[in-house]
């Protein structure tokens, strides 16, 4: 088991380093096969590992395994070290899974490109980085993965260089990143002083362990959780560390689909569900974490009302549906977070992909409203999109319904606070419902937009590319219609108990409870599918027009501009204004002016050297009574 | 000791060690201030005279003889000097030899 | 009958045979001059001058290795011990090599012989102030090598800087003179002594410690030598002189002369003044810090190198000033051994200065030394080495010198006197740098004047000695141990 | 007592008058333009010593001032004044007025302080002076000196006297060769 | 034969520059024997590394050496290695002859003194590390300073005379403000001899040696030297500058300033840790905004510097510890990135930024190990840049949760300037200075820079190859750490 899950996580290490070594001796296609290989492998590793775990007693299933002590000091050890539990195995199958997939369909996607190696072996290195991630033994290797991850994002929202919006995407991605891995830290700091470990079977629950010895300081334990909760939110684009996703679609689109869909960005509910014993501590950061998904779900769904962009109507329908997960895990329901993690991965890839195939058929196109008409044109996509259009807005049976609506139903459990988080859910349905459909009647209902005409779509590639692009796809259509299926809740709960080991959820909905919120959930959602229809059916109209609501939507709540004038530019005119005023004058003027100094006193006393022998026997005689008067004065 | 004591002698050798140390710092000629150095020279010269008969032994005196000795090379190197400056058409004014200055 | 009443002293020819060795050679360079023919002269004259030098040398080694105890000797007139004997060793050695670097100097072949002659003497005039004994002994020998150097400086007599040196130094150093014999006066008529000893013991016995007269007196033989030690503010002649000077003479005078005044100057102190101490002492310090400061500011300014060095030199005067007003043992070994270093860094930069300056055929500015250490590497590396030494970088003698010094002074509890000395170490780097970069960061081509035609002449006793001087510099930092316990029991004659 | 008290009269009234023409003659020095009026009143400053080192019962230097040093020093002197001839006469002095200030002010100092430290140990050491026998300054004495305790010093000085001469003749020594290209190379 | 080997490390480069200068070799023959020279030096690093005990308990001294230099003031040459001195010490030869290499390749004019001077500055470095003795130790600081003023003055940029001497006289003020403190505690204590010299009370003497680490760090605000030497110097001689040379400084801190004075550390701590920081936050700032290649490289150096100060004045094991990894760190990246540098500045012409672009396309080998090394600069989670930074400041959180947090705020304007850095140089559409005829990184380039990086992702594979090894178990590696803790 442990064999395995370290294969699972070499696999695609060899492969990035393969190909990053082989250079131009390796066809294009090569790396990709190679890349996809090993995912795959990965992939089959990670069941190996399910089973093998499957076999065990509950109780039993959890097993670290030490390579080397990768960091130490003194008496803190930090191994490099995994844990293969449930949660990590559960990760590693939505990971390794996903990932293979996307892997395979990027040779299609990426058929032609001048960097295919590099591409494959960024890919690659993503895969390690985020299995990394969820097998981490430790919160040090998590943070290792963590920032990984992140790398690799950066490297390919960047992969296209030429393009100044790609690296400035790239860049904002990689900061706002960096600044969770910061907080991160700074909590893996506290926690170090106050328990002296970051193994993660320390931390496994709310009572045992070094939990009392945690839960002692107050202070300690908030900052903690805040601190990992800011690691988690700037991951997972959730409030108010959110701008960089949207854009980070700047990157290929399977890019979007793996990192910015799938995987990456829901890295964050896993690190909450794997420290769910501090936040348990914790309960207001918890709650705040809980509150962050809620309002980002209902901001990203305004949002997504008014982008063109198809890419990034995904996107920040991504943001909203983290949110619903950050709701759940926030409100302890962390096994429906889970869940819903597992059916996004599914969907939202999905989604990604047929959009991928969209703009890739498109000559690269993006903006929607250039679209319109394609159902006719590309039935399969069409199908495909709708598939996960309908898995997203959760409507019955597909994947999305399951998982979705039973997060729902945990805030009920909670309160008044849960009761608002729980209203804001049901706006979100809705919201989901009305942005999806809107976006699926804009791009494949109505009339063919003079764009299409004009560029009748067809498939670049041979048919080995175009292979690459569909399976891949069928599978995941599958995959959303059916992935939902392996729980109902309260009726059926497999990955609950699957989890229930590692993080026992605080709150379990009840019958009635399930029911109402998936009546409601289903029935908002619909409700926004039919406003989108009578708004975007007929009328071939991409955007609301309502001009102000628009404008506020469209700058995206202003969050860009606000961080541009909160952060990025107070350090661009500090650090010019330390440039002009102490760099130059202070630092360097000091020396100038020293030397000055030394070198007037110098040209001074030089020109006492008059050259006249009368001055010098003067002096000599000068200092002479000035000694004697003083030897004699002093005596 | 007849007539004036020794701090009577010793205070006019300091009258002529700074008459001609003034000498020295105030003339130009090269020839009046090598004068002048003669005139340091004697007041030292009294001095030790003086303090040599002060404590009656001859060492003093051994000493200003060497000092005349002295007082004379000098004074042959200095008119050396001169006359080869002379020579040399340079200007027999010690405010004037301000070529190495600074 | 008067012969029988005559108790004529005894002399110790062995102790004068570093002066002997001298004094001799330089007759026979006199003889040299009348009797040899003209193109014969300079080879003959300079051979018997170095081979006078080298016999100074082996002799002053000998007197070394002979007088573990010191005496006093001929009528007390001087005293055979280390401490002047390590002091001839080192101006022998100077002497030496200022041979060396002179041989080539364009002169004027009238006088080569009394060159060499006058060389020889001053050298001899030197040997002789190290170990003198009294009063009179100081003022003749340092009469004796100041004559000398007064004609030294001239002798290039078609030369006006050469002639205006000469009389600068000449009406300031009799000015000097004069300020310590009078000074001696002062003594003599307080104590009754003129020997050192004796004053000492006058001081003693009749409690005049605090006696005005003496202390006038003192004053002015401090003035007095500190004016030879080319300490500020007596230092003002230095500049004018040295770069006045044939540049083989200021090589010599930097090193040799500084050398004998500094040496005698903490025999004096010590020997004749002990109860004095704590007024001397402060005089020096005072003294050392007005040099460090005027010699390192005006250094900075400098274009013309030679007259860079000349400050140069007042500053190290008061580097080794505040050896002497440590005034313990560690002081006297810390003068002894910055001595070394110094002499040879000195030397060794003087005779780099010589080697361009006969190349360029005027004098010496740091635009004209662009580029000379590509084209010269020898003796540009030597120069760079030698500049490091004057600024205290390790891997020279010259920072051991400066550590001792400090360590000297700190010992004596004036960490005052040593961050003094740090700041001017500090300031001193500019200019010393400034040399190297003129040496080898300046290309040539910015060069205004082309060297004098033809490839540049093969100097090699110019060379040999700058390379002997490179390797005392950096041979010093190595082998301190040897140094110092020379420079231990030398000091040990001293009643520090 | 009153032959010793009218001995020391006369003592002290050829001591004032020596005093008076060795000060005078000195200021003369300095003060004359024309050096060949200073070299004659350096002659007198000498003489005028020459008493005072007689009253201090030092014959010997007394005869050698005056035949070494106002003869043949000075003769020398006069010598290169008249060679030198018009050439000889230099400003009186000059310049700027802080250095004459500068010079009077430092002289004055340095010569009040040694004046007032003699006077402040006259009352003590300088006193009383030491007896001295019949032969204290005499020729034979002064040579037995210089054979005894201070045959160095005699030997040095004879070096010195031998330095200064050969000095003397390099300088004075007329070159052969007037023009050579360093005597243009100034300082650039 | 073991106790040989620290003076066979400071003296074969010394003899190798001796070769150099006085036998005649031509070009070619030069440079290759300097890297083969330089090369050696690392074989003999990997017999040390081999032949020490990481594993004794208390970490001591070994590889010890003493023989009097000059007794009657207790001076001695002394060496010996501890374990951390090991790691710098292997660092400061590989960078060394990635440095030597380097300038082979290029082919520097007037070779003979060129390579002279580096394997100089190669011994004196070493020296440095070595020594067991404050003279000697003073000896070999100032050596390192002979050397870098020439190479920097002769072989440097249009500008470099202003430069060397601004940096020669800044640093010759610390060091001379290090002697008067050497003295003073030597002859106080009777013995030069770090080991055996008493630990002082004084803030003053504390000061004098703090000053000189501060002024070669450099620390704000002593760095008025730091961008002119930097953006002056050949790129190898940038490389060894901030790659090596700043290390020393951090050495002094360590061996120096930490362990000999108990009481002023402590007294001082919040003032250093301000500077620290402060270097840090300014050293981020103005790289963000420095207009060239060399710029950035130049202030994120002092930013580290900072940083690694940080660490060692955290004065516990982690702090220490990460300060060390972190040193080592630095010092194999700056050199990468300044020799890359060097390779940029070479094609394009130019450092600047608004000349600079689009150099990834067409040019893989570049592309890769620019990106490489600058995203190990960054500290990207995992790499060992990360493992030392996370230490330091895990060691200074415990001094203050404040510095851990201004901390983690420059690490993040590092992911600024160095992103800032790599698209600059690599990204968009290509630059006018950045034409076709600027061609990828050589055989040699590679050759020189890859073991650089190799050595990196070496160590973030194990960090703890050096943070474990550095002072042995329960630092009692020096008589004084563990009363710090």
């Amino acid at each position: 088991m442990i064999v395995s899950s370290w294969i699972c996580l070499g696999l695609p290490l060899a492969a990035a380093l393969a190909i990053t070594l082989a250079g131009n001796r390796i066809t294009r296609r090569g790396a990709g096969y190679l890349a996809t290989t090993a995912c795959a492998g990965a992939f089959a590793a990670a069941v190996v590992t399910f089973f093998l775990l499957w076999d065990r007693q509950p109780a039993d299933r959890s097993q670290a395994s030490t390579l080397w002590s990768w960091l130490t000091a003194g008496d803190l050890h930090f191994g490099l070290r995994i844990l293969v539990d449930p949660l990590s195995v559960f990760m590693m199958l939505v990971v390794a899974g996903v990932g293979s997939l996307i892997v395979w369909y990027s040779v299609g996607y990426m058929d032609g490109d001048d960097e295919e190696r590099r591409y494959f072996a960024y890919m690659a290195l993503f895969v390690f980085s985020m299995l990394l991630l969820v097998q981490g033994g430790n919160l040090l290797i998590l943070l290792a993965g963590w920032g990984l991850v992140g790398l690799s994002s950066y490297l390919l929202i960047g992969f296209w260089h030429q393009r100044a919006s790609a690296i400035a995407a790239a860049k904002k991605a990689f900061i706002m990143n960096a600044l969770g891995d910061a907080t991160m830290a700074l909590a893996l700091f506290l926690l170090i002083q106050q328990t002296g470990t970051l193994d993660f079977e320390a931390f496994s629950s709310s009572t045992s362990g070094v939990a009392p010895q945690l839960a002692s300081n107050h202070w300690a334990i908030n900052l903690i959780a805040l601190g990992l909760l800011g690691g988690a939110v700037a991951k997972s684009a959730q409030l108010p560390l959110h701008t960089w996703l949207p854009d980070a679609m700047e990157g290929p689109t399977p890019v979007s689909a793996l990192i910015h869909a799938a995987t990456m960005v829901t890295a964050g509910v896993y690190l909450i569900v794997r420290t769910h014993a501090i936040f348990e501590l914790a309960p207001k950061v918890q709650d705040l974490a809980a509150g962050l998904g809620a309002a980002t779900l209902v901001l990203a769904g305004l949002i997504a009302l008014v982008q063109t962009d198809i890419k990034r109507v995904i996107a920040y329908s991504t943001m909203s549906q983290i949110g619903y997960m950050f709701l759940g895990v926030g409100l302890g329901a962390y096994a429906n977070g889970m869940f819903h993690l597992m059916t996004h991965a599914f969907f939202k890839a999905l989604l990604f992909m047929a959009a991928g195939i969209v703009i890739h058929a498109l000559a690269g196109e993006q903006d929607i409203r250039k679209m319109g008409g394609l159902r006719r044109l590309m039935p399969w996509t069409w199908a495909a999109f709708l598939i996960g259009g309908l898995a997203l807005v959760g409507v019955p049976p597909f994947a999305g319904f399951f998982s979705k609506d039973s997060i729902l139903a945990a805030a009920l459990h909670h309160g008044w606070y849960g009761d608002i988080l729980w209203f804001a859910g049901l706006g979100g349905a809705f919201l989901t419902g009305l942005y999806t459909f809107r976006l699926i009647f804009v791009v494949f209902g109505g009339e063919q937009s003079d764009y299409v005409r004009e560029h009748p779509p067809h498939h670049h590639g041979d048919r080995v590319a175009r292979w690459s692009l569909f399976v891949p796809v069928g599978i995941l259509a599958i995959l959303a219609t059916i992935g939902g299926w392996i729980q109902f809740a309260n009726v059926w709960t497999p990955v609950t108990d699957w989890l229930r080991p590692v993080a026992e959820p605080l709150a379990e909905a009840t019958g009635w409870q399930e029911a109402a919120s998936s009546g409601l959930a289903v029935a908002l959602g619909l409700m926004g599918a039919g406003l989108a229809w009578s708004y975007y059916g007929s009328r071939h109209e991409a955007i609301p027009t309502w001009p102000r609501l628009r404008a506020l939507l469209e700058h995206k709540f202003y969050f860009d501009e606000l961080y541009d004038a909160l952060f990025y530019r107070p350090a661009v005119v500090t650090a010019r204004l330390l440039y002009a005023l102490v760099e130059g004058p202070l630092v360097g003027g000091t020396i100038a002016g020293v030397a000055g100094v030394f070198r007037g006193l110098g040209r001074e006393s030089s020109r006492l050297q008059t050259g006249l022998v009368r001055v010098y026997a003067l002096a000599v005689a000068a200092s002479l009574a000035a000694l004697a008067i003083v030897f004699v004065a002093v005596r | 000791m007849k007539g004036p004591d020794t701090a009577w002698y010793l205070s006019v050798a300091a009258f002529l060690f700074a008459m001609g140390a003034l000498g020295v710092m105030i003339r130009r000629s090269p020839l009046i201030v090598l004068l002048s150095l003669e005139i340091m020279l004697n007041g030292c010269n009294l001095a030790l005279i003086a303090a040599s008969r002060h404590y009656g032994h001859g060492d003093g005196q051994i000493f200003a003889l060497t000092v005349m000795a002295v007082a004379a090379s000098e004074v042959v190197v200095g008119l050396g000097l001169i006359v080869a400056m002379s020579r040399r058409e340079v200007a027999l004014d010690v405010d004037q030899l301000t070529t190495l200055r600074g | 009958m008067i012969a029988a009443a005559l108790n004529t002293p005894s002399i110790d020819w062995f102790e004068l045979s570093p002066e002997l060795a001298l004094l001799g050679v330089s007759a026979l360079a006199l003889l040299t001059a009348v009797l040899v023919p003209q193109a014969w002269k300079r080879p003959v004259a300079a051979f018997l001058c170095a081979g006078g030098f080298l016999g100074a040398l082996v002799a002053a080694a000998l007197v070394y290795g002979y007088s573990s105890v010191s005496v006093e000797e001929i009528g007390d007139a001087v005293t055979r011990d280390r401490w002047g004997a390590l002091a001839q060793i080192v101006i022998a050695g100077a002497g030496l090599l200022a041979v060396g670097i002179s041989y080539s100097e364009r002169m004027s072949d009238d006088h080569i012989a009394e060159y060499y002659a006058l060389l020889a003497a001053a050298g001899a005039g030197m040997a002789f102030i190290v170990s003198a004994n009294n009063l009179i002994t100081l003022f003749l020998a340092l009469e004796w090598f100041s004559l000398c150097l007064y004609v030294l400086c001239a002798i290039d007599v078609d030369l006006v800087r050469s002639l205006e040196a000469g009389l600068k130094y000449l009406i300031v150093g009799g000015f000097g003179s004069a300020i310590l014999l009078f000074g001696s006066a002062l003594v003599y008529a307080a104590t009754g002594g003129l020997r050192f000893g004796a004053i000492a013991n006058a001081v003693a016995a009749r409690g005049l410690t605090d006696d005005v007269v003496l202390l006038t007196g003192l004053a002015m033989i401090l003035v007095g030598l500190g004016f030879k030690a080319s300490a500020a503010p007596f230092h003002m002649w230095t500049p004018d002189v040295y770069e006045g000077a044939p540049t083989p003479v200021t090589a010599f005078m930097s090193a040799a002369t500084k050398t004998a005044a500094l040496v005698l100057t903490l025999r004096v102190l010590t020997v004749a003044f002990p109860a004095e101490t704590h007024l001397w002492r402060i005089a020096i310090a005072a003294i050392a810090c007005a040099s460090l400061t005027i010699g390192n500011l005006a250094a900075l300014v400098q274009r013309n190198v030679k007259r860079m060095l000349a400050y140069s030199s007042i500053s190290h005067a008061g580097f080794m000033l505040i050896a002497i007003a440590a005034a313990n043992g560690l002081g006297g070994r810390a003068l002894l051994y910055y001595l070394i270093p110094y002499s040879a860094m000195s030397l060794g930069a003087f005779g780099v200065v010589a080697a361009r300056e006969r190349e360029l055929g005027q004098p010496v500015t740091l635009d004209n030394l662009a580029g000379f250490g590509w084209e010269r590497p020898l003796l540009g590396a030597a120069m760079w080495v030698f500049m490091l030494g004057f600024a205290g970088f390790p891997l020279t003698g010259g920072f051991v010198g400066k550590f001792y010094v400090f360590s000297a002074a700190y010992r004596h509890g004036w960490i005052w006197l040593v961050i003094v000395g740090l700041a001017a170490t500090a300031v001193s780097l500019y200019y010393y740098l400034g040399v190297i970069r003129a040496l080898y960061m300046r290309p040539s081509a910015e060069l205004q004047l082309a060297p004098s035609g033809g490839s540049p002449p093969r100097e090699l006793l110019l060379q040999g000695s700058v390379a002997a001087c490179l390797v005392v510099t950096v041979g010093s930092f190595f082998a301190v141990q040897p140094l110092i316990d020379l420079a231990r029991d030398a000091a040990d004659a001293l009643p520090l | 007592m009153v032959a010793a008290s009218a001995g020391n009269v006369v003592v002290w009234a050829v001591w004032c008058l020596a005093v008076i023409a060795c000060l005078g003659s000195g200021a003369a020095v300095v003060s004359f333009s024309n050096p060949f009026y200073s070299a004659l009143a350096l002659i007198g400053n000498l003489g005028s010593l020459a008493v005072l080192y007689l009253l201090l019962s030092a014959e010997f230097v007394a005869a050698a001032q005056v035949l070494v040093y106002a003869g043949a020093v000075m003769v020398m002197f006069l010598f290169v004044i008249a060679y030198l001839g018009g050439r000889a006469d230099a400003p009186w002095a000059g310049s700027a007025s802080w250095q004459t200030l500068g010079a009077v002010v430092t002289a004055g100092a340095l010569l009040g302080e040694i004046v007032t430290v003699i006077g402040i140990d006259a009352a003590g050491h300088f006193s009383t002076s030491a007896q001295i026998t019949d032969g204290f300054g005499s020729p034979a004495a002064i040579g037995r000196l210089f054979l005894t305790d201070h045959l160095l010093a005699f030997e040095i000085t004879s070096i010195v006297l031998l330095i200064a001469a050969v000095g003397g003749i390099i300088l004075g020594h007329h070159s052969r060769r007037t023009t050579r290209e360093e005597v243009s190379l100034e300082r650039s | 034969m073991n106790s040989w080997l620290a003076t066979v490390l400071v003296f074969l480069p010394i003899v190798g520059a001796l070769v150099c200068w006085l036998v005649p070799m031509r070009r070619f023959t030069l440079g290759a024997f300097a890297t083969l020279v330089a090369l050696v030096e690392v074989g003999f690093w990997i017999v040390i590394a081999e032949r020490f005990d990481f594993n004794e308990r208390n970490g001591g001294l070994q590889f010890e050496r003493k023989g009097s230099w000059f007794t009657d003031l207790g001076v001695s040459y002394h060496v010996g290695l501890f374990p951390f001195s090991v790691w710098l010490l292997g660092m400061a030869v590989v960078v060394m002859a990635a440095a030597i290499a380097y300038a082979f390749w290029a082919g520097r004019e007037r070779p003979r003194a060129y390579f002279g001077l580096m394997l100089f500055l190669t011994g004196a470095i070493v020296g440095v590390f070595v020594a067991q003795d404050l003279l000697v130790f003073y000896v070999f600081w100032e050596a390192m300073l002979i050397p870098l003023y020439v190479l920097m003055g002769v072989w440097g940029g249009a500008n470099r005379l202003a430069a060397t001497i601004k940096f020669v006289i800044y640093t010759m003020v610390g060091s001379l403000l290090m002697l008067a403190s050497v003295i003073v505690l030597g002859l106080h204590s009777g013995t030069f001899d770090m080991g055996a010299a008493t630990r002082s009370n004084s803030t003053w003497i504390f000061l004098g040696f703090a000053a000189a680490f501060a002024v070669k760090a450099p620390l704000f605000p002593f760095h008025a030297w730091l961008p002119d030497a930097y953006r002056e110097s050949p790129p190898e001689v940038s490389a060894v500058l901030s790659g090596v040379v700043s290390k020393t400084a951090a050495y002094g801190f360590l061996r120096i300033a930490i362990v000999q004075f108990d009481i002023p550390v402590r007294e001082l701590r919040t003032t250093i840790l301000v500077l620290a920081t402060i270097s840090l936050l300014y050293g981020s700032l103005l790289a963000f905004r420095a207009p060239d290649v060399r710029g950035v490289i130049a202030y994120s150096s002092m930013a580290q510097m900072g940083l690694i100060t940080l660490g060692l004045f955290a004065t516990n094991l982690a702090g220490l510890s990460g300060a060390v990894l972190q040193m080592v760190n630095h010092g194999l990246i700056s050199a990468a990135l300044f020799l890359i540098a060097g390779a940029v500045e070479r094609r394009a012409g130019t450092g600047e930024f608004a000349r600079l672009g689009g150099m990834a396309r067409g040019r893989p080998a570049l592309a890769t190990i620019l990106m490489a090394t600058g995203i190990i600069a960054l500290a990207v989670p995992g790499s060992s840049a990360f493992a030392g930074e996370f230490l330091i400041l895990l060691g200074v959180f415990a001094q203050g949760w404040m510095w851990a947090v201004l901390g983690a705020a420059a690490i993040l304007l590092a992911a600024m300037y160095m992103l800032r850095l790599i698209s600059g140089v690599l990204h968009r559409d290509p630059a006018p200075a950045v034409d076709e005829r600027v061609l990828d990184l050589r055989l040699a380039e590679i050759g020189i820079v890859v073991p650089l990086l190799a050595c990196l992702l070496a160590l973030s594979i194990w960090p703890a190859a050096i943070s474990d090894h550095s002072f042995g178990t329960g630092a009692r590696s020096i008589p004084g750490l563990l009363s710090l803790r």
